[in-house]
């Protein structure tokens, strides 16, 4: 029977609440409603609604919140309805989510997992389409994970919660249909190591989250072309896979990083730093950057212009031949 | 506890902590201010006189049908899939019209992603507001028009551009007043509560205006704050707290035109909640089957609005054929016009996402520029191959 | 209005509105609980009985002496240049001493950074302490020895955290209070207000301690807010908003007191301000004299706690020179084991920056660690040769 | 006379305000203070309680009141106490500050300046040393400026506050007292360009704020050794004066970026990126960064050693040297 990514992080939630009693779940309509895309459904009736309850319409609240009970003793799982109503949480999680364990010279855990649906493609109205991932990630104290495939929805989210350490899970809302014959549960590799989806010689490309399938049905056009993608699920945004990622620049000499966030300081930034610094006399043509435009997330109905597709991974491919 | 028969205004500067109005006059009477039974019924109250005419009385009926018109239609453009998404206003239509005909025209409202009604009053373009729902353009209406800000969709945070504003016009000296929107579950937000905090303390001329439509999305009011009602939230701010029956137009004007004549003379802010009911779901995305009952609903259906006015004016002699039929044409033709609007609205141009991220784009997006009309010419020459 | 005999509970579950308590019991009484002049007399108050021995009123004394001289003694160690900054909690002592003091040793305490003397209550090393001043770590003492958590220097953030684990402790089903102390100004950011609307709805045991020394640095109350006073906020989140003379140890005691017996009953939340006032610069950076006078500072003195506590110890037969020998003795002790846990403090090790980053910092920054390690050995070599 | 940093950046604020009575200047402790690196000292003297004022202790209110305030048609220049101090400000920031002109297909102008004081190295508390120039560098509608000398300071804050769009203007605290004997008023380039402090032929060294006298100094230690840096100073983080940067490797083939800023998607990762696509041929070796580690900041006794510094750099100008 096939899974959803939706499904699946829902599984992981009730597979990890069960386990460990200690688990919570908490945020804006993640009780009755089951969250606006479900992935809570039936918690609450499972668990309670003091394991798995609605909130204040209060971001910062939410966070806030969810790092005293850390410091109680539980292992909160706290939701931000969408992507672009995280920031005002932007105090909470980079003052004191990110850093406080380090103030406290190790003896403070904070084992919260920090669910947000991100990124675009669903033609919703603003707000509901950004990719902030480069925010936390430049974040030194958070781990940043994204899952692309339904397997990874479960097997990474089990492992959040699992972590002691912070982790803003970014879930890849146009892919929460997403379907997969996996039985769960499932474990995969661990979230800190890059996945090659897909091997190939001629370019390497590098993508996460919303852009893993994107990134595959790439390379499937780019076969028709006679060019061979190796596609590398990076899955961890914080840590980054940098052994992965040099390794698979080696073999292919050529790189590119696609990603739905704007260019400019975007994940992209920093991967092309490593490699050059990793991988510098193995690079044939600079890495290059297939991703969204350096101004705000369009309206729904331009957004194809403005997302990353096959076309403008295609297009960087064929530059970066060109070298 | 009932009102002062006068406005207190709320002290200025309390070096020794004195007091110079009992600040019992913050808090909220017992019972929301109430003019118009369900019947039409209408109770006088000395506190809340009716200052509109005949003329004025039908105008508001008017701008209600008009907007539950409009609203509908919005509903069937996004089932047809020409909306992505839509938030009603539905039962909605008197707190938002009574309030919004209060302000004089060169007054300003903030409002969130629900206010068609208040919308209609200062006449901005519906289809164009749809805009933003159907994804066409971010917004879609000059603000400077109308005097009605652009739409703002994280909860809360234009309270805090209202209270700027407001602040604004006090520094200028004009006797400007602006009024912002939130709902109940916008009260829990930091903003708003800054934006109290800043309206108090600098007497801004500005109206905190609530719709406590009982939930945000599926979380009930109960669950969103302990507050005996969301109106004596104000005396924390030191601002007058007061509450109105939302579903009473006449209500909500007077209660609204206080707070307006209260800020106009300089005595700063007003924190009004009207009490209403979010009749349909949260969004067309929205399942409340989930969260509440057809029994909740059928009780809420009792306190509409639009019927409610239509009882009093026929009371009064004010409604007949004529303007039943006269009103139902307008409404008629302002929904075809934004149909219209919707349905002919060109694609937008993919080339303007560049053109009002600054004033002075040099350096941020050149090569972005040339590659986005690459990327268009290579797709029109694919289409015109294919 | 006189606050009830016992505090009211919340209201948990209004479908309809309907209120269970009275709102007005969540509003303050017109003064604050005050029990001992300043030239320490006592007055009865049936609702605040002192169910203090004769020993543990000596010891709240002690304790506010004992923070007076380790203040002091951090004040010269700054100006010595052992520690960066200081923000002394002078005037403060019986605002902190008393409210600290009413918890019992599993409740918690979530501090900003001016609360030494509720510290000293819980036996937190003071010398670790001020190793945040000093530099030398972020932090140095263990929250869970001492159920006090790190001192918070973002306003008012540490009012969630507190909130937080109170809902942790309820859910828990353990008898736990959790207490946060922020000051004045820091009641108007918003996480303090989404604090209260968490703790309201959710019945957490948390008490709102808010020290209203009168500024936030250079900003007067009556620039924060226009609200009648702090703890009229309270009723905005169904709390009940008290307050307390600041200054008198006793008044903090007992109103703190019953919030906690409230709490513990599974009643909620209590919202206090303590009156009190900043009697040194907000801290060693400060300039004051830019914006408060000589004779506002000469009246302050007037309200100092320790002397009224002194005095109202000295009418009770409970103070002598034995006593004041014994106290100061011991707040000397406290000053040199500070002052020595200072100076005497090592120099941290660079390498730990990297070591309480993430519990598993596999592939964060090995090579950092490694650069790190070679600037040090490079240094150390240069100096070796220099 | 000499002038430092802060009265010149003092002077630009009297300057903007005598000549256009829509400048506002408002804050926490801006008033009666004047700030607490008196760089407001004597404003609302001059200009009065209207003009200058202290706001309520809430960030995000100071944002959201300047948006309101600008839409009104004044010109806010709001403070924030300090870098640590900004991100409860970060939704109003980042989605309407940035985002409300482009919302507004161009109705609504924006013309605020958010003055930040940023950057560590003066031995302060936690939060008050904070780099947090990549948030705003990433968020597309920003501009993003920081003066590395007493006279950009003077008109670049001239410069921000005349401009229509909004600016997020970096001031390094740890050079407020840095000096010049430069006469006010002055007219320095305009902030988009780069500009090269000191010219040199074997590595280019990218830096703003702070780190420009850092590096000014590295460069001079780097002479004794034989090598010639020449000293970019970036002064707008957002946009980035990407042809000067290129120009200057082609001329050196070898860069370097410094900043105070954790290294991971810091800026040196976005100048890389940019220079590895523009100067392909050019690089001799991998453009390398000199920064402050992927851990939170310091405590004071320890910044010295998370901080770059001289030595860092030529560590770095070293290694680049060895390719
Ligand atoms: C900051 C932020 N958080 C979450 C959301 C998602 N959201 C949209 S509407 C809504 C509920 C709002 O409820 P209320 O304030 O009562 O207004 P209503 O929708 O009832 O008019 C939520 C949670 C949002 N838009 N902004
Ligand atoms: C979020 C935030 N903004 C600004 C500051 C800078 N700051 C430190 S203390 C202070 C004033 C605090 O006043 P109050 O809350 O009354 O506490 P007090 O210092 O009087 O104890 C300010 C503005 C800060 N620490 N955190
Ligand atoms: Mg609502
Ligand atoms: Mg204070």
């Amino acid at each position: 029977m096939a899974v959803t990514m939706a499904q699946a992080i829902n599984q992981a939630l009730k597979d990890a609440m069960s386990a460990d009693d200690r688990v919570l779940m908490f945020g804006e309509d993640v009780g009755r409603l089951g969250g606006v895309f479900r992935v809570t459904d039936g918690l609450q009736e499972m668990f309670g609604e003091e394991r798995c309850f609605d909130t204040p319409l209060a971001e910062s609240g939410i966070i806030g919140t969810a790092i005293g009970l850390a410091m109680y003793g539980y292992r909160p799982i706290a939701e931000m309805q969408f992507d672009g109503f995280t920031y005002p949480a932007f105090e909470q999680i980079v003052s004191h989510l990110a850093k406080m364990p380090n103030r406290s010279r190790g003896t403070v855990k904070l084992p919260v997992t920090v669910r947000i649906p991100f990124g675009g493609g669903i033609g919703a109205v603003e707000h509901h389409s950004e990719s902030p991932e480069a925010y936390w990630a430049h974040t030194a104290g958070l781990k940043v994970f994204t899952p692309g495939t339904p397997e990874d929805g479960y097997s990474m989210m089990r492992e959040s919660i699992e972590s002691d350490d912070p982790v803003i899970f970014l879930e890849p809302k146009r892919r929460y249909w997403m379907k997969s014959d996996q039985q769960l549960p499932v474990t995969t590799q661990p979230a800190r190591e890059a996945v090659v989806r897909r091997e190939g010689t001629d370019v390497s490309v590098f993508c996460y989250g919303p852009m893993v399938r994107t990134a595959l049905e790439a390379a499937d056009a780019a076969a028709d072309e006679g060019w061979s993608l190796e596609i590398v699920d990076l899955r961890s945004l914080a840590p980054l896979d940098t052994a992965s990622i040099v390794a698979s620049v080696k073999r292919t000499g050529r790189a590119i990083v696609v990603h739905e966030a704007a260019r400019n300081l975007g994940l992209g930034a920093e991967i092309a730093a490593r490699i050059q610094e990793g991988a510098f006399y193995h690079l044939e043509a600079p890495v290059l950057r297939a991703t969204g435009f350096d101004t705000p997330y369009p309206p729904a109905k331009l957004e194809e212009y403005w997302l990353p597709d096959v076309d403008r991974i295609l297009d960087a491919v064929e530059r970066s031949l060109a070298y | 506890m009932s009102e002062p028969a006068t406005e207190p205004s709320a002290p200025t500067d309390r070096p020794d902590g004195a007091e110079e109005v009992d600040p019992l006059t913050f808090l909220p009477a017992d019972e929301p201010v109430h003019l118009v039974d369900a019947d039409g019924t209408y109770h006088e109250d000395p506190d809340h006189p009716l200052d509109l005419t005949d003329e004025q009385l039908r105008e508001l009926y008017r701008l209600m049908v008009v907007t539950r018109k409009v609203d509908r239609e919005a509903i069937n453009l996004q089932r047809q899939g020409q909306l992505g998404v839509y938030a009603s206003c539905m039962g909605q239509e008197a707190a938002q019209v009574g309030s919004a005909y209060a302000l004089g025209t060169d007054d300003w409202i903030f409002p969130s992603y629900r206010e068609l009604g208040a919308a209609l009053v200062r006449d901005v373009d519906a289809a164009g507001l749809l805009h933003l729902y159907r994804g066409t353009w971010l917004s879609d209406h000059d603000p400077y028009k109308h005097n009605f800000a652009l739409m703002a969709i994280p909860i809360g945070t234009q309270a805090l551009h209202a209270t700027g504003f407001a602040m604004g016009a006090r520094f200028d000296g004009k006797p400007i007043v602006a009024m912002t929107y939130f709902g109940d579950g916008g009260t829990s937000e930091g903003d708003p509560h800054e934006a109290m905090t800043f309206a108090g303390v600098m007497k801004s001329p500005v109206i905190f205006f609530v719709q406590n439509n009982q939930y945000a999305i599926s979380v009930p009011l109960a669950k969103q704050t302990a507050a005996p009602t969301l109106a004596h939230k104000a005396i924390g701010y030191g601002l007058p707290g007061r509450r109105c029956d939302g579903n009473d137009v006449l209500a909500t004007y007077a209660v609204t035109k206080r707070a307006v004549e209260r800020a106009r003379a300089g005595h700063g802010p007003t924190f009004i909640e009207a009490m209403t009911y979010r009749m349909e779901a949260h969004t067309t995305s929205d399942d409340p089957s989930r969260y509440r009952t057809k029994e909740e609903l059928d009780a809420a259906a009792l306190t509409d609005p639009l019927a409610r006015m239509r009882n009093y004016l026929t009371k009064r002699d004010l409604y007949d054929a004529e303007l039943e039929a006269a009103i139902d044409e307008q409404a008629k033709a302002t929904a075809t016009y934004v149909r219209a609007g919707i349905y002919d609205a060109p694609h937008g141009d993919p080339m303007e996402l560049f053109d009002h991220v600054y004033t002075d784009p040099r350096g941020h997006f050149e090569d972005q520029v040339e590659q986005l009309r690459a990327e268009l010419e290579g797709a029109g020459d694919a289409e015109g191959q294919g």
